[in-house]
């Protein structure tokens, strides 16, 4: 090797309890090259990626050597991006992005310093909110903007990247792809985690492979394929990945299953209606903050309505309540599971079965606890939960496996249509492979599912047709006429509304 | 029978009136027996928890309780309990239905006297004010006595009676500011207790007010100076005795405990007025005996 | 936070040694203070004074089981004292009415789940701050109490229900039946019935809980009214115990006895997180703090400094226990 | 940039408008009631008057200011008023000392850092909730501040600092003047120091804020270090205010006032959001209250309901104001 690399991680182990999370994973980056780590959920690249920075101490035995020196001498000189985002809702974007290291004098703060330091950083990211926003009035995607300008302010030589795209839609992943060429002509060097396979073999120079908290080895560019990524992170060889096992273009004829009309909430969403028809799988694609969520929370009943109707088999249905949306067969799912999704001190079985315990419950509401049990043991082995026991708390899984969780306790209630908002995210090839065949045995059932994603590739895998919306609107459907193929190029045409022909292609999605 | 235990339970410890009370009644004791245990307790105002410090008392094996009830009326029940299984039951300064004896002030009396002196003051005429605090027997007896005294004077007119001043120099310095914006000219004050009447002389003396008098219930130390000097707004106070009244209870009470039946199971405190002019012979709660 | 990959079987064992932790809870500081006590007054053990704890314990616990649903939920009650005093003064006042006198107990309890849906009320459908909205209410039905009383005691040396307040069926004490009737009924809606798991999914989450169809309005209107219903049962207690009841000092500062009680137990104030077992715990730790600290003979001045320290203490232990069991 | 969305000037001009809103607060409410008490007894408005609500007000509003900054923290100290008595106390002694008597306020607030960082170091390094670690100390401080005094009254007529009681500058009470700077002082630190972006980040996410290695222990350390000071500050206003002090009774309950204080003044339980001048207007609300219900002649019994009323009547016209202030 010609330079000397910037980062050595050598034999760092780590248990909590009586888990051991990392053993012996040995880990070294060169100047201004981008290294992905790749891994199935729970493999422990975030663990990793923690002791680099400090949030956790390894077992004693391993070293971390950054730019020559230890990393408390070091500190500094590495930026984290972490995947749980990890900013103050209550303050500011400019706030946010200085946070620990403030610009003061004295320990007085110099905020019009801060302010002008700050809105370059996002203006080179291309994004909507200013400086002085409020973080928590942001949307998740934005959100996630937030903690890669946070690593933009300091003069880190390393940048640990914990799946940063999870949240962003094309356009914003590709603003920070550029950012990532600047950074790297900089000389500065990156760790790069993510599960979406695209982006390693178009970022990646190099690739480090987890599993089970044990180092497998490293790839060249060259080497890079799919086959061998997924045998190295999963232990064994994929199928077909994206698999449309339904009919892939469902009869359009006759009553749409759901049909939702001139929804609008006064302010981000503007008059929506579409129609989605039994067995087929509507995507709905969108940049970062176009409104997707608002409007299937709408649909849910979840936020208050200015104007809309949905109707589903062309009865109006009350959907003023999540329960209500419920009872009349609609299901959602959230895109923020920790927040809006789970009950992290719960159990898996009580997390299942919270929404149907009511349905399953003997005389004066007693609790049926072996109904529950069976639900629960069926889901996980129908969902492939890795879980010791249905009664442990749903906090203790890895992003995948709570995520299958949340999709059982959706199919549990038993809907006509489900709405599922970003369904894998930051969820692994493998858990994304069952999640996709989920969505196809849901469809291939005649259950009409609403995927909103904002993963090109899989949109166009799974999605039987794909509406795509800008600014609140439903700015347009792809194919536009059925039987077409549904492109990539189409779907970011409309969505970054470098074509003009909302209207047309509205009246192509009702009809 | 020997006196080997007492059990005080008072309404609020911390407060220098009981404390004078214990050391009246720790004293009496010792002079039975001088290896006496003497445990206090307050209760706090709180009648469920004294209920509580009886039976406790009573699990402890006391020989003699010494009750300041924190609720005249009610505290019966309790009492009961006490004298059935055996406990002599004293009260003092509060009365206490069914205990063996009581020795308490005179409050009625002491409310009387205090605003007989500033009926006099006025000659029989003028503005006045009552400031009330938690109603407790001993409160509501005081307040009875001055409205008695005020009511045989026509032309007193009572301006307020119903503020509630908590007892303390705090309450009767607010209250006092407030009463004082209220009412453009009072003539007589009468405090239910001397850290109120102290606290009320505060926000005279703040506001530039003087054209008033105040009298109070208790002779407690922090008044003996305002006295003294008697140029202050505080003109006289019915003082009480806690420290003879509980030691008098004490020894009443070991009578009892003799198989002695004394002739009044009730002795009433005569209260004594102190002002400027007998300050000087007045010996204090906490003036050592 | 916990283990998916370590071998399945030692992990539920692992799993349910951990639930039983948190439910002993703090059981070795209770049992640790009556040794103490027992070694040092040399009574506290006794038949008798083991009731008379139970005694003092018994209204606490039934105001603290309330407020452990509340708690549960993320909220708070401070009203609970003021509510007990209006409940006990109805009690009494209601006994007085010859012939029907018994009707005190129900009219106690339903004045106060009236106060505790006014609360539920204000919280669940104006969406106003649990805190506040206790504390106006601690302030106003204080205020109400006092009135029914014209601030006076009112007694009753007849009272017709005084069996539960001063007597005993086997030799235990009516007041203690009732307090782990109220504990036992509380673990079984908690527990055992699907209220008791929105109960627990609206603290954990209340956002969730409402996008996954929980009735969360409800859910509030129903542990504040029970921590109301509560609180009037805890009122004709108190009267029943007392024969009498006063509108101004019967109840002061109860609710931060039963709110220590059931943070004692283990309970979190973020909510989502705890069992009645533990408050159950919690109160009788305070009720064997304030007897042993008599029967001991402290003085009260001390009395207040230990009482303080121990609490402080307990919860450090309890804190230190927990680590040392998860690694 | 192909598209910005929305106008960003009209998403900034309603962000400054909702900031605007949530500092104004519950101004209104407070003026309202000034209006009503003004007409009701025509005195309200008087100097005299104003500057007697000043000084009642000037306490709570110091506690409430340490108040906020613990509760920003998403943390909480119920032993303000136990550890304003024993400050009270020991002003009072020293003040006694001949010669250096005004030594007094300096003792004062350091007794009072001196607590509040007991009850920091428990709450930051052995992680224990607030609640009850204040609860322990509420209890254990009351009965120093008893031990002190030895359960009597301490006074001292020649308290050499008596002017920041009783005296006024241009006719504002000195009283008046302290809370202010106070107010002053803790909305400089909260809003332009970089520990007050600590304070701010810390409650609204405590492990960001450690993750982005802010010393979180550092920062309830100093929280609960400056709650107790100004505990302690309170403590020799109250002395200088009474010329005298008594450790069981004065400061009983002041925590539900200052705590009130910062809620009505919508800094929220959970932490990361609030203000100081919330704060403020939230402590002269309670003693406006307070003041004007005397002013026109409520009776005790009453002034409890309405306060009571009161306090929950201003959270709802907050909120609803708040709402369709939104949409
Ligand atoms: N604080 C913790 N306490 C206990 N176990 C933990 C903790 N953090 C992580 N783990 C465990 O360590 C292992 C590795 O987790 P880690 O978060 O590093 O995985 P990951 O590779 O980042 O997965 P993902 O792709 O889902 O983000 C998992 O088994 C997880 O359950
Ligand atoms: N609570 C909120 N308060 C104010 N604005 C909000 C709030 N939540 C979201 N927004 C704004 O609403 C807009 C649309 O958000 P929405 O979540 O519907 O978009 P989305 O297309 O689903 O984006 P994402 O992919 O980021 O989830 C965003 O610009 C966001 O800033
Ligand atoms: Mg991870
Ligand atoms: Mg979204």
């Amino acid at each position: 090797m010609s330079q000397s690399p910037i980062l050595e991680m050598r034999n760092i182990s780590k248990t909590f309890g009586a888990v051991r999370a990392l053993k012996d994973v040995s880990l070294s980056v060169l100047p201004g090259e981008l290294h992905a780590l790749m891994g199935e959920n729970g493999a422990g690249k975030s663990t990793l990626m923690k002791i680099l920075s400090g949030a956790y101490t390894a077992d004693p035995g391993g070293t971390v050597i950054i730019e020559g020196h230890s990393r408390t001498e070091a500190a500094g000189s590495v930026a984290v991006i972490y995947q749980e985002l990890s900013l103050a809702p209550n303050l500011t974007v400019a706030e946010n992005m200085f946070l620990g290291r403030e610009i003061a004098n004295r320990g007085i703060l110099n905020r019009s310093a801060t302010l002008e330091r700050a809105q370059p950083i996002l203006d080179r990211l291309g994004v909507h909110f200013d400086a002085r926003s409020k973080v928590g009035d942001l949307s998740l995607g934005e959100r996630q903007m937030v903690e890669i300008a946070r690593a933009l302010t300091t003069d880190a030589r390393l940048i640990v990247m914990d799946e940063p795209t999870t949240s962003l839609s094309a356009r914003e992943t590709e603003r920070l792809f550029e950012v990532i060429a600047r950074l790297k002509s900089h000389g500065i060097a990156i760790i790069y985690i993510s599960h979406r396979m695209e982006e390693v073999y178009a970022l990646a120079d190099r690739c480090s492979v987890l599993r089970d908290g044990v180092y497998i080895g490293t790839l060249d560019r060259s080497e890079l394929s799919a086959q061998k990524l997924v045998s190295m992170m999963v232990g064994r060889d994929l199928d077909s990945f994206y698999k449309k096992g339904h009919i892939a273009s469902p009869d359009h004829t006759g009553t749409p299953l759901l049909s939702v009309r001139d929804m609008s909430d006064g302010g981000l969403v503007k008059g929506c209606s579409f129609d989605l028809y039994r067995g087929e799988v509507l995507g709905i694609a969108g940049l970062v903050g176009s409104g997707r969520t608002e409007l299937a929370r709408l649909i849910y009943g979840a936020d208050p309505r200015t104007s809309g109707t949905v109707a589903i088999d062309g009865r109006d249905i009350d959907t003023s309540s999540p329960r209500a949306a419920l009872d009349a067969g609609v299901a959602y799912l959230t895109e923020d599971r920790k927040k809006l999704g789970l009950f992290l001190d719960m159990s898996i079985s009580d997390n299942v079965n919270v929404g149907v315990i009511e349905r399953d419950a003997k005389s004066g509401g007693r609790l049926d606890f072996r109904a529950a049990a069976r639900r629960a043991n069926d889901a996980i082995k129908a969902l492939a939960v890795k879980a010791p026991t249905a009664r442990m708390p749903v906090g203790g899984l890895s992003g995948g496996n709570q995520q299958k969780v949340l999709i059982a306790r959706l199919l549990e209630t038993g809907p006509k249509v489900v709405i599922l908002d970003e369904p894998t995210r930051g969820v692994d090839v493998g858990a994304k492979s069952e999640i996709y065949k989920l969505i196809d045995g849901l469809a291939r059932k005649g259950v009409g599912v609403v995927m909103i994603s904002s993963e090109l590739a899989e949109i166009i895998g799974v999605a039987d047709r794909v509406l795509v919306m800008r600014e609140g609107h439903i700015a347009g459907q792809v194919p536009a006429q059925l039987g077409q193929a549904i492109s990539q190029e189409a779907i970011m045409e409309l969505s970054t509304g470098s074509v003009s022909e909302p209207a047309t292609a509205t009246e192509g999605a009702m009809q | 029978k020997d006196l080997n235990s007492v059990g005080i339970s008072v309404g609020l410890l911390g407060n220098p009136f009981f404390v004078a009370t214990i050391k009246g009644i720790e004293d009496a004791a010792k002079k039975i027996n001088p290896n006496v245990q003497v445990t206090s307790v307050s209760a706090d105002y709180d009648l469920n928890k004294q209920v509580g410090q009886i039976d406790s008392f009573i699990a402890a094996g006391v020989d003699i309780i010494m009750l300041n009830a924190v609720d005249a009326a009610a505290i019966a029940p309790a009492v009961k309990r006490a004298r059935d299984a055996g406990v002599v039951v004293a009260a003092f300064d509060v009365s206490a239905p069914g205990s063996d004896v009581t020795v308490m002030t005179d409050n009625v009396m002491a409310g009387t006297k205090a605003c007989d002196y500033i009926t006099e003051h006025l000659g029989g005429k003028g503005n006045v004010v009552i400031v009330n605090g938690p109603a407790s027997s001993s409160i509501l007896d005081r307040v009875k006595g001055c409205k008695e005294a005020f009511a045989k004077h026509p032309d007193i007119k009572v301006l307020s009676d119903d503020q509630n001043a908590q007892g303390s120099r705090d309450g009767g310095l607010n209250v006092g500011q407030n009463l004082l914006t209220r009412f453009d000219k009072i003539d007589g004050v009468f405090a239910i207790n001397d850290p109120t009447a102290i606290g009320f002389a505060l926000a005279a003396k703040q506001a530039g007010r003087s054209e008033f008098i105040i009298t109070a219930v208790d002779g407690a130390p922090d008044i003996e100076g305002e006295l003294k000097s008697g140029d202050g707004l505080i003109k006289a106070s019915a003082s009480q005795d806690p420290y003879t009244m509980a030691g008098q209870a004490l020894d009443l009470g070991y009578k009892v405990l003799q198989g002695e039946k004394p002739e009044k199971d009730t002795v009433l405190l005569e209260p004594e007025l102190i002002t400027k002019d007998n300050i000087g012979g007045y010996k204090g709660w906490t003036s050592p005996r | 936070m916990t283990d998916t990959n370590s071998a399945p079987a030692s992990a539920a064992a692992k799993q349910r040694l951990r639930t039983m932790m948190s439910i002993v809870g703090m059981l070795p500081v209770l049992i640790l203070l009556a040794v103490v006590f027992e070694l040092m007054s040399g009574r506290f053990m006794s038949v008798n004074n083991i009731s008379n704890v139970m005694q003092q314990a018994s209204i606490n616990i039934v105001l603290a089981s309330g407020m452990t649903f509340v708690i549960l939920t993320g909220g708070i009650d401070l009203s609970v004292g003021s509510i007990l005093a209006t409940s006990a003064m109805v009690a009494v006042i209601v006994s007085l009415i010859p012939g029907i006198g018994w009707l005190g107990i129900p009219a106690a309890m339903g004045v106060g789940l009236a106060c505790g849906l006014a609360n539920g009320i204000l919280i669940s459908a104006l969406n106003l701050p649990p805190f506040i909205v206790t504390l106006g209410s601690l302030t106003a039905v204080r205020g109400i109490a006092r009135l029914l009383g014209n601030d006076t005691t009112v007694f009753n040396a007849d009272l017709p229900f005084d069996v539960i307040g001063n007597g005993s069926l086997f030799g235990i004490p009516w007041l203690a039946i009732i307090a782990v009737a109220v504990v036992l009924l509380s673990w079984f809606i908690l527990k055992r019935t699907v209220l008791g798991t929105w109960i627990y999914a609206t603290g954990g989450n209340a956002e969730a809980a409402r996008l996954t169809g929980i009735k969360v309005p409800l859910v509030l209107l129903f542990v504040y009214g029970v921590s109301g219903l509560f609180a009037g049962l805890g009122g004709a207690m108190a009267a029943a115990r007392l024969y009498a009841a006063n509108g101004l000092q019967l109840g002061q500062a109860y609710e931060l006895d039963a709110i220590a009680a059931v943070i004692l137990g283990g309970t979190s104030f973020v909510g989502g997180v705890g069992s009645i077992w533990g408050t159950l715990i919690g109160a009788l730790i305070i009720a064997v703090l304030s007897n042993g600290l008599i029967l001991i003979g402290v003085s009260d001045i001390w009395q207040y400094i230990v009482k303080g320290l121990v609490i402080i203490a307990a919860v450090a232990l309890d804190r230190y226990r927990q680590t040392g069991a998860r690694t």
